[in-house]
């Protein structure tokens, strides 16, 4: 039993270093440079599919095959997240216990603003995601917070996103050290291998967009979150940013954090920002 | 065929020493070890699901008196959560080899 | 899509009144009397839907076999997107159709759903099916009391890298 | 409180396009729950489409239709305003209907 260990970790190490010989590039100085890490990721993406339009990323796996492309929109026709979607119009408009609703904790009544989440809070100095605010709302005026993995909490994003459709993503990230930190930690979070079978969210949506895993074709990392919340014939669900962090990370075998934590509200704002200028498309059908 | 019967004797002596029965002691002291290394994994943020499932399994087939296997399960933990560990460690400068610049 | 109130009432009743009329005093005629009508009842064929192999479950609805026929054209994917969802239909051009099937062989129960069409209804429809697994797929048309066929293979699998 | 069918019916000339999604769960009875139960069986069986007191298309289902059901079918007469009622009946008796009128 020992020798296995010891083996394991071996082949570990080994790999590591193999893996650090080949890669010749040289760690640029750390100095965190958002507006730099957005464009070449970009432009990773608009060379690695030049005939793909930009403002179709958005569309994740359906921008990489035609005949997937096609039973999208034979779907769209009809969406199943109509649904959703019109629950979601309703509980808006309905008030809380105290006559307020949640149009009275956003700006412009909570229309159409769905691109600048997740945002940095200088106060609380940390980012809020859209979730996030929709609870911290629900619970300023006396309700219980929604799980942010179950319909309610998708039936109203899937409404404060349709409200954006259409709108370019629009991230800001102020010259603030700790907003320059959350973004650094998102995009570690990012590239960073876990789970049992090492993977990292580059490892699918950077290296092999358009390829298949099983039934499935990989989204590109570029606008992947434009979409959400996405109805998923997976789950013949709605399924919101927190709930795919979380199957995305069980089917590595690592084991979830919880939704809304540090790491997953840096990673969607890392996300968002370099996915600045593409157009929100939610809610979304997907596979 | 007939060279090889020896080199299989040869092979089965050489394990059986150590296949004599695991007892209550050798299971406690084996899930006390992954135990800890499985906490250290939790407190990197790196868990893996299947550290988790061994550990489970071992005190399962503890509780059904099992120790054979509940040790064995419970090493097959420890093992996994000092992967995870060890792939927590490395990660933290690996992960820039990949990010596009 | 709010209900319509607007009807000017005489109307509404005039209508009421045919509609009932129609179902009291004619039965279920309101299909245009024609050749022999095997599907035309509505009742909901429990036995078809109980079969589980194709054959038994085109024999049990419409009581012949079915003949291959490029004037049916199905169309479904090549591979699923996902095997609780898959976007199938059927559209053709032959005439006097009374009855389109469709039957996914590999599901536990073959017969996945079947129409019936009156007079004047285009004969074409889209829905969306489950398969169990990779499966041939197979849309039967009964027009002028004969039955026509079309097939195609679907590939179906579970998406994902493991967990 | 909104019905269960989602009906959109587009005439133009004289051929009028029909689509519906119904919200239904559609359980084939194959399926176990987290708990390891097996979900009995709840499916639509039959959906009508009438007009002018006449049922212009009746859809037979079984399990393998899709959770919230979508179909799309299109007829011939009906124009601008006409009334078209929809109801459906599922295996365990539940039902529901609603009209709509053609845009």
């Amino acid at each position: 039993m020992k020798t296995r260990t010891s083996l394991l970790l071996g082949s570990l190490s080994a790999a590591l270093v193999a893996f650090a010989l080949t890669s010749p590039r040289v760690v640029a100085a750390d100095k965190v440079d958002p507006v730099a890490d957005a464009k070449a990721f970009q432009n990773f993406f608009f060379q690695k599919f030049p005939d793909v339009k930009h403002e179709d990323f958005v569309n994740g796996p359906y921008s990489m095959n035609a005949d997937l492309k096609r039973q999208w929109q034979e779907k769209e026709e009809f969406p199943p997240y109509e649904f959703a979607l019109d629950a979601g119009k309703e509980m808006f408009s309905t008030p809380f216990k105290n006559g307020k609703t949640y149009a009275d904790c956003f700006p412009n009544g909570g229309i159409g603003i769905r691109q600048n989440y997740p945002y940095f809070d200088e106060k609380d100095g940390k980012v809020v995601t859209l979730e996030l605010a929709l609870n911290r709302c629900r619970e300023a005026n006396g309700e219980p917070p929604y799980s942010y993995v179950k319909d309610e909490m998708a039936s109203l994003t899937a409404y404060m996103a349709f409200t954006s459709r259409g709108k370019p993503m629009d991230i800001k990230i102020p010259d603030d050290p700790r907003a320059l930190e959350a973004f650094e930690n998102g995009k570690r979070y990012f590239y960073t291998r876990r789970g049992q079978l090492n993977f990292s969210c580059a490892s699918c949506h950077v290296q092999s967009p358009g390829e298949r895993i099983r039934a499935e074709i990989l989204a590109p990392a570029l606008g992947i979150l434009n979409a959400m919340p996405i109805y998923r014939s997976e789950w013949s669900g709605m399924g919101t940013t927190s709930r795919r962090f979380v199957t995305c990370n069980s089917q590595t075998r690592a084991v979830p954090l919880e939704p809304q934590s540090d790491e997953y509200r840096d990673v969607e704002y890392y996300l968002s920002y370099v996915a600045n200028g593409l157009p929100i498309s939610g809610p979304g059908a997907r596979p | 065929m007939k060279r090889s019967l020896p080199l299989a004797m040869l092979l089965a002596l050489c394990f059986a020493p150590n296949a004599r029965a695991a007892n209550e002691a050798d299971y406690k002291a084996a899930f006390a070890a992954a135990e800890a290394a499985s906490k250290e994994a939790t407190g990197l943020r790196n868990q893996w699901t299947v550290t988790v499932q061994a550990l489970t399994a071992a005190k399962k087939a503890a509780d059904g008196g099992d120790f054979d296997r509940a040790t064995a399960a419970a090493k097959e933990a420890e093992a996994l959560a000092k992967a995870s560990i060890f792939q927590a460690n490395t990660e933290k400068e690996a992960w820039k080899a990949m990010e596009i610049r | 899509m709010t209900t319509t109130t607007g009807l000017h009432p005489t109307r509404r009743l005039i209508l009421q009144g045919a509609a009932s009329v129609a179902l009291i005093g004619l039965g279920n005629l309101p299909f245009a009397a024609g050749p022999a009508r095997a599907a035309a009842n509505d009742k909901y064929p429990e036995e078809a839907f109980k079969q589980k192999n194709e054959a038994d479950a085109i024999k049990a609805l419409y009581g012949k076999t079915a003949e291959p026929s490029d004037k049916v054209k199905l169309d479904a994917p090549e591979i699923a997107e996902n095997g609780g969802v898959v976007p199938v239909s059927v559209t053709t051009t032959l005439d006097k159709v009374t009855s389109i099937s469709f039957l996914v062989a590999e599901n536990p129960f073959a017969l996945a759903a079947s129409y019936k069409f009156a007079d004047g209804t285009v004969p074409a429809v889209a829905n969306r099916l489950k398969m169990a697994k990779s499966t041939k797929l197979v849309a039967i048309v009964e027009a002028d009391g004969k039955l026509y066929s079309a097939a195609k293979d679907v590939k179906v699998t579970v998406g994902g890298c493991g967990g | 409180m909104a019905s269960s069918i989602r009906v959109r019916a587009t005439s133009n000339g004289d051929i009028t396009e029909v689509q519906a999604l119904i919200q239904h769960p559609m359980d084939t009875g194959l399926v176990k729950n987290p708990a390891g139960e097996l979900i009995p069986a709840h499916y639509i069986q039959q959906l009508k489409f009438e007009w002018n007191g006449k049922d212009v298309f009746v859809a037979d289902w079984g399990t393998a239709v899709s959770k919230d059901p979508y179909v799309k079918f299109s007829f011939k007469g009906a124009k601008k305003g006409d009334e078209l009622k929809i109801s459906w009946t599922d295996n365990k008796g539940g039902s529901d209907t609603t009209t709509a009128k053609i845009a």
